[in-house]
């Protein structure tokens, strides 16, 4: 294995994301919770690059570092008016969960471990924005055209759920 | 003799028209009742006349079919039924004649001579059975007749439970009678008497079962004919109408006990040990029924304990193997026992239903039939020479000396001097001295339809005993036991001094009556002051009743409620721990449901984590 | 008419009457009684002509009927094909059953034109589809179909106690279903296991491949389907520790479902145990004998000492029939012909003889609003018809002879006595307890004085007649000529007794 | 060809996935439990692109069926948002052990 910077990057890109998800699980106060995983998220576009997936970088930027990110920070914002979160749940409850996640991580990466299949040249990287948009209108537009349709349902439901129902109070 | 079997037919006939049409015909139902036994009668005395010039007769057809097993039912004619059957149909025709005048005025007039129909139907069923299954249907049918009307006047509360304890305890006789049955069943593969007896007399059957199995059908027998420690029942069922007493517990049908001992008599010849269990139980409970019938104020009871008395005489005779004696007193006891009854009846009718005896008195004046009709009752049952006990008994007692049980022919007499002596306590007070009870110009003698069948029992009482005397011949005797040696002489030689013994007694206890009750020259309370307490024993009848009460239905209870407290807290406690485990589990399950998304999820999670894990350690996709 | 479709008719012409109930109006009181009494009668015309062409000499296999119905097989080719087909067909002793299914629904429906208040349609509905399911328990000629039916009378039964029973009808039908719904899981499960084993659910078949030494099944597994069996089948006898589900139904469940109830769907349990525990597993059951008749004689001791101290005559009967089915249980132990032949007869005359009790305590608490033997004491004098027929009722209940009742225990106590004599002797002391405990409910109600006044009580009248004078008939009939039931059982139970071997 | 083996790309999705597994089990306000899900959403992500390029047969799918995923992991981000909004106006809470509505 060498030394590349490849490897360099990868590593500190795996850290970021790593301890942008451990700050997450240890800060106390939620929206320091949301910075680091800004920092998990905007790491994670690094490793996509990383992998030959320029586009989806891009969009996981676009949508997680940025759309949900904001999202989930006006849900804080507006449900929260207290900042701390509070004595956590039960002490054993998240010692048998600590174990079972290792144990299952353990499972996993048994399989992870033996992972070895050879590598073969792949043409990601040229025109993957163009790859991509072949197949999603050749080959996946029916998928495609399900997702718009999701979207727009999810659009519909969360303005539904979220609108408040004052005014149906007044009417009657 | 063919057509024997129209006999029971008859009375059946009249029990079906009059269930239907008995509310219409109201009292006109009693001519339907004594039409259809005054036929049975002249057939019986057909019946009988031919059974004396031709041999048994006997038919059958199959019944029920068990696989190989052919259950027959049939009809047989042979001496013992055809005397039954002529006993039988004439007191039941004489009954039924009494019966109209003194049921009349009753509302269920005609559920009376339903009942009387049924019974008689059964009874003359019984008497012509020729296996012993047929005799347990009938046997039973009987016991239901006697229910029914003992329980006649059903909104007595006595006689409810009077009704009730008859048939609950014939029925713990019968159930002996029933597995004595079912047992001789399948050790001689037949219901049929012949061929049982052919069985035994060919050593089929081992020794002990004979004995286990007679002495299970003498249970029955003990229970129907009130013999000790079943007799309590008996004086009980006086609370049905007087000839329902007559006919049922006088008779008829507390005789079968004793007819049944009889027509199964060679079994019983088998073995000893039978014998003479029957020969103890006899004349035990003659002693013992008698002692209580000393003191006994209602003069049905003391009529009803002279009955089991006079029952466990003749059970003491079969018992001695003097089968022709028991036979012959079961006939002259049917008699004078039923003329007494009925003329017990009308004194009760004249003097308007009182049945104390301390209430009575003098009625001799007033009723100038019934009282000397009462009185040959009297002597004859007193055995009183030349009425027809004195011969029966007489028979009795010889039997028994031969037969060679001291202790219990001594017994036996003892129990004749109480019999007289009873007897003549229960005449001179009713009839003697001055009337003691209110009311005494309505006393007036019965009714023709009441008195004749006394008139005709009364010559037969006297007249009775004359077909089998030592004197003149043994002609019912011979006839009795012609074409069947084994079942012995037609008449038991005693020595001279015993018919003189039986005199002496009976004569005695009249006499010491007469003093005490008649001339009155011994105090009435000699008696009872002298043997306080013994004289207020045999007045609580030696509190058998009592006992009862204290032993075997107090533990039938006990166990009822040991049973309840299984049901209740045992079984149902048992089904309340499996329910309550199952209703435990659902509350965990539904505590486990706390809505607590996250929990769920960590369960699911873990679950999935757990088999992930085993799945890896087993080494499966690694494979 | 072709033979083979009468049983098809036979068992499904009840479903003819839900169809046109349907398009009845629920207000129309007095039709829905008319279809619902009307559908009844072509079961009972039907099955008393097989009846009656049986004894004519017919043989009765004429009648069988079998289509295929349901195939299946593993996703193995080579796997045999599961098979199972629509079977109905009746012997002798089917054909009683039959018959006395037929009557006796026939008479509860004419009952319930008496005792049922309210939403005839429905109870007329479910009633008829409870007689299907009846008819078809006792005709499947397959353990599959035999199962299916079975379920069927469940359901109807269910809701005809919960909706139209007494005050605590609720409690009641739910411990009914939870008892029977509990036997016929560990049926279905003994059903599963015989048919994954030999693959077949013909009753006729798997008695052969049973017998057949060469069978797929192991001894002992024989004998643990035998005692599931009698576990299933236990309940709903019912077997003494299984039993409390049963005395509230009798108790709370209208007197019409009662009379079906206590009338023949006790009956499928002696039924199934007599047909498949003795007929399938001959030689366990002979190995389980003793303790067949030590139930039985538990049953009927129990029963009647029970019996003895109650107070509501509803539970006296209750009791009282499993007293008469501990003499059921006695009569299968003895593992004899006579026997055997005993326990059919008692099945069949327990069928008509609660029937009556029960429709006459329906008539009783109809009138009077109560059935304690306290409240009701004297009716003699109001009701002399009711009170004649009860005290018939009763005597024919405690074997008077002359009656079925008698003939059936007679047969029972006769063969273990043959074979089990003590056990017998012990049983006994249930005679003379039956005796105690039906003269004490039935005097203590029609005989003594009147405890209180009644207003409006008026004896047995018009229609109510029917079911008493025929039940009353059938049981003198039996009891005098038992040969009409003893042969159209004959040849059944001779092919029953071949597996016991004598 | 790349330096860095699959298997540690597998292996950061694991560690994600965790982390986030983790926090959605045991955190008690709800927006950090919708945020725990991103995570785990996140690591399958990687784990699709991963075996875009490492896979047995490299190819564009794997990152079309990631955007897709990520299409959908974002309407359920608003969807989830929005139903928390709503329990929140009427419970006042955002911890989600107070949430027991399916209780019983």
């Amino acid at each position: 294995m060498t030394f590349s910077g490849e490897f360099f990057a990868s590593m500190v890109l795996a850290l970021v994301a790593i301890i942008g998800g451990v700050l997450l699980l240890n800060l106390n106060k939620v929206v320091h919770m949301v910075v680091a995983l800004i920092f998990t998220f905007v790491s994670i576009a690094g490793i996509y690059i990383l992998l030959s997936a320029e586009f989806v970088a891009a969009v996981q930027v676009l949508i997680y570092s940025g759309a949900v990110t904001i999202i989930m920070l006006f849900g804080i914002m507006l449900t929260k008016p207290y900042d701390e979160s509070e004595e956590p749940t039960g002490k054993w409850r998240k010692i048998i969960l600590a174990i079972g996640i290792v144990g299952f991580a353990f499972a996993v990466y048994l399989g992870i471990y033996n992972f070895d299949i050879p590598q073969v040249q792949t043409v990601l990287h040229e025109n993957n924005t163009m790859q991509i948009g072949k197949a999603i209108y050749s080959k996946f537009i029916i998928p495609f055209e399900f997702v718009s349709v999701l979207l727009l349902v999810a659009l519909i439901g969360a303005i539904v759920l979220a609108k408040r129902e004052d005014k149906e109070g007044e009417k009657e | 003799m063919e057509n024997a079997w129209l006999i029971p037919l008859f009375p059946l006939v009249s029990f079906v028209i009059l269930l239907l049409i008995g509310k219409q015909l109201k009292e006109r139902s009693a001519y339907v009742g004594i039409l259809a036994t005054f036929v049975s009668l002249v057939f019986s005395i057909v019946v009988l006349f031919q059974r004396f010039f031709e041999p048994t007769y006997s038919a059958k057809f199959n019944w029920l079919t068990i696989g190989d097993l052919h259950i027959t039912a049939g009809f047989e004619v042979n001496q013992l039924n055809a005397l039954m059957l002529f006993i039988v149909s004439l007191v039941s025709f004489l009954v039924h004649t009494y019966s109209k005048g003194y049921m009349h005025g009753d509302e269920r007039f005609s559920v009376f001579y339903v009942y009387l129909g049924l019974f008689t139907f059964a009874m003359l069923g019984l008497v012509i059975s020729p296996n012993l299954l047929q005799t347990y249907i009938f046997w039973e049918l009987v016991g239901l007749g006697s229910f029914l009307l003992i329980g006649f006047y059903f909104y007595k509360e006595e006689a409810k439970a009077a009704a009730k304890k008859a048939f609950i305890m014939t029925r713990i006789g019968d159930v002996g009678l029933f597995i004595g049955m079912i047992l001789l069943f399948w050790q001689t593969k037949s219901f049929e008497y012949s061929e049982i007896f052919k069985a035994v007399n060919a050593g089929q059957v081992s020794g002990t079962m004979i004995t286990l199995t007679a002495i299970l059908i003498f249970v029955g027998a003990v229970g129907k004919s009130g013999q000790f420690p079943l007799h309590s029942w008996l004086p009980d069922a006086m609370e049905g109408p007087t000839p329902v007493s007559a006919l049922i517990h006088a008779a008829t049908m507390v005789a079968a006990g004793v007819y049944l001992v009889a027509a199964l008599f060679p079994l019983f010849l088998a073995s000893k040990t039978a014998l003479l269990t029957i020969a103890i139980i006899g004349a035990f409970t003659a002693i013992f029924a008698a002692s209580i019938g000393l003191v006994q104020t209602d003069i049905k009871r003391v009529l009803a304990y002279s009955t089991v008395s006079q029952l466990g005489y003749m059970m003491f005779a079969l018992g001695s193997a003097g089968y022709v004696a028991g036979v012959f007193h079961l006939m002259t006891h049917a008699f004078f026992k039923a003329l007494l009854f009925l003329a017990a009846g009308s004194v009760i009718h004249a003097v308007g239903g009182n049945q104390d005896i301390e209430k009575m008195g003098g009625l001799w004046k007033k009723l100038k039939l019934t009282g000397p009709l009462f009185l040959i009752g009297t002597l004859a049952i007193s055995g009183v020479p030349l009425l027809s006990g004195f011969f029966s008994k007489d028979e009795i007692l010889a039997a028994a000396w031969e037969g060679g049980h001291p202790i219990l022919f001594l017994l036996a007499l003892i129990a004749a001097f109480f019999t007289a002596f009873y007897m003549f306590r229960l005449f001179f007070l009713v009839f003697t001295g001055e009337f003691r009870g209110k009311d005494e110009k309505h006393v007036h003698e019965s009714p023709g339809s009441m008195t004749f069948p006394m008139i005709v029992l009364g010559v037969l009482a006297i007249v009775g005993g004359y077909v089998n005397t030592p004197w003149f011949g043994s002609y019912l005797g011979d006839w009795l036991v012609q074409g069947n040696a084994k079942l012995g002489s037609g008449h038991a030689e005693g020595p001279v001094w015993i018919q003189l013994a039986a005199t002496l007694f009976s004569l005695g206890g009249s006499f010491f009556a007469w003093l005490i009750y008649g001339k009155r020259s011994v105090s009435r309370d000699w008696l009872s002051g002298k043997g306080g307490i013994l004289h207020t024993i045999l007045l609580n009848k030696y509190y058998i009743d009592e006992f009862y009460q204290m032993t075997i239905v107090a533990i039938s209870k006990g166990i009822s409620y040991l049973f309840r407290f299984i049901d209740v807290f045992l079984v149902e406690g048992l089904v309340k721990l499996v329910t309550s485990i199952i209703q435990g589990l659902g509350k965990l399950g539904a505590k486990l449901q706390s809505g607590q998304v996250q929990t769920y999820g960590a369960v699911a999670f873990l679950g999935l984590a757990v088999l992930v894990v085993i799945f890896a350690l087993t080494g499966g996709y690694l494979r | 008419m072709n033979l083979h479709s009468i049983l098809s008719i036979l068992v499904f012409s009840p479903l003819a009457g839900i169809v046109v109930l349907a398009f009845v109006p629920k207000q129309a009181e007095k039709i829905c009684k008319l279809v619902g009494v009307l559908f009844t009668l072509p079961a009972l015309f039907l099955s008393l002509a097989i009846y009656f062409h049986y004894l004519a000499g017919k043989n009765l296999a004429d009648f069988s009927v079998t289509h295929s119905w349901i195939q299946f097989r593993g996703f193995n080719v080579q796997e045999p094909v599961f098979s199972v087909a629509y079977e109905l067909g009746i012997n002798g002793f089917q054909l009683l059953l039959v018959v006395l299914t037929a009557v006796v629904a026939t008479l509860s429906a004419i009952g319930a034109v008496r005792f049922v208040k309210k939403e005839w349609k429905g109870y007329f509905m479910l009633f008829l589809l409870l007689e299907t399911g009846m008819l078809g328990v006792f005709t499947a000629e397959n353990l599959i179909l035999f199962f299916i039916f079975f379920e069927v009378t469940l359901i109807p039964t269910f809701f005809l106690i919960g909706k139209w029973g007494y005050f605590e009808k609720e409690k009641a039908a739910f411990s009914f279903l939870l008892y029977n719904g509990f036997g016929s899981a560990i049926l279905l499960i003994v059903i599963m296991i015989l048919f994954a084993k030999t693959g077949t659910t013909n009753i006729e078949m798997l008695r052969k491949i049973v017998a057949d030494p060469s069978d797929p099944i192991s001894g002992s597994l024989k004998l643990g389907l035998l005692i599931s069996l009698l576990i299933a089948f236990g309940v709903k006898l019912p077997i003494f520790p299984l039993h409390s589900w049963m005395l509230r139904v009798h108790v709370q469940a209208p007197p019409s479902v009662v009379m079906i109830h206590s009338g023949i769907l006790l009956k499928i349990g002696a039924y199934g145990l007599i047909r498949f525990g003795m007929g399938i597993f001959p030689e366990q059951f002979k190995m389980l004998a003793t303790l067949i008749a030590v139930l039985g004689v538990m049953n009927l001791l129990c029963g009647a000492f029970l019996a003895f101290i109650q107070t509501d005559f509803k539970m006296v009967l209750a009791y009282s029939s499993i007293s008469h089915m501990g003499i059921v249980l006695m009569g299968m132990a003895a593992m004899n012909q006579t026997g055997v032949q005993g326990a059919i007869f008692q099945v069949i005359s327990h069928g008509l003889i609660s029937a009556l009790l029960f429709f006459i305590v329906g008539v009783l608490y109809e009138r009077t609003d109560t059935s304690f033997i306290e409240n009701l004491g004297g009716l003699a004098k109001g009701m002399p018809l009711a009170a004649g027929f009860l005290l018939a009722a009763g005597m024919a209940s405690l074997g008077l002879p002359g009656m079925s009742g008698f003939v059936s225990e007679f047969m029972a106590f006769m063969g273990l006595f043959k074979t089990l004599p003590w056990l017998a002797a012990v049983g006994t002391i249930g005679i003379i307890m039956t005796a105690a405990y039906v003269l004490r409910a039935v005097l203590g109600m029609t005989f003594g004085q009147a405890h209180r006044e009644f207003t409006g009580v008026f004896d047995l009248k018009g229609v109510e007649f029917i079911p008493v004078l025929v039940l009353v008939l059938l049981i003198v009939l039996i009891g005098v000529f038992p040969s009409v039931l003893s042969s159209p059982l004959h040849s059944a139970l001779e092919t029953i007794l071949v597996g016991l071997g004598g | 060809m790349s330096s860095v083996p699959a298997s540690a790309f597998l292996a950061l999705a694991l560690i994600l996935f965790c982390i986030g597994l983790y926090g959605a089990l045991t955190k008690r306000n709800t927006v950090i439990v919708l945020i725990s899900i991103e995570l785990m959403l996140n690591a399958v992500n990687i784990n699709l692109v991963t075996f875009s390029k490492y896979g047995l047969n490299p190819s564009i799918t794997g990152q079309v069926f990631t955007l897709f995923a990520m299409a959908v992991g974002a309407a359920e981000a608003a969807v989830g948002l929005a139903i928390l909004m709503s329990v929140y106006r009427n419970k006042k809470t955002v911890h989600i052990d107070e949430m027991d509505e399916m209780k019983n």
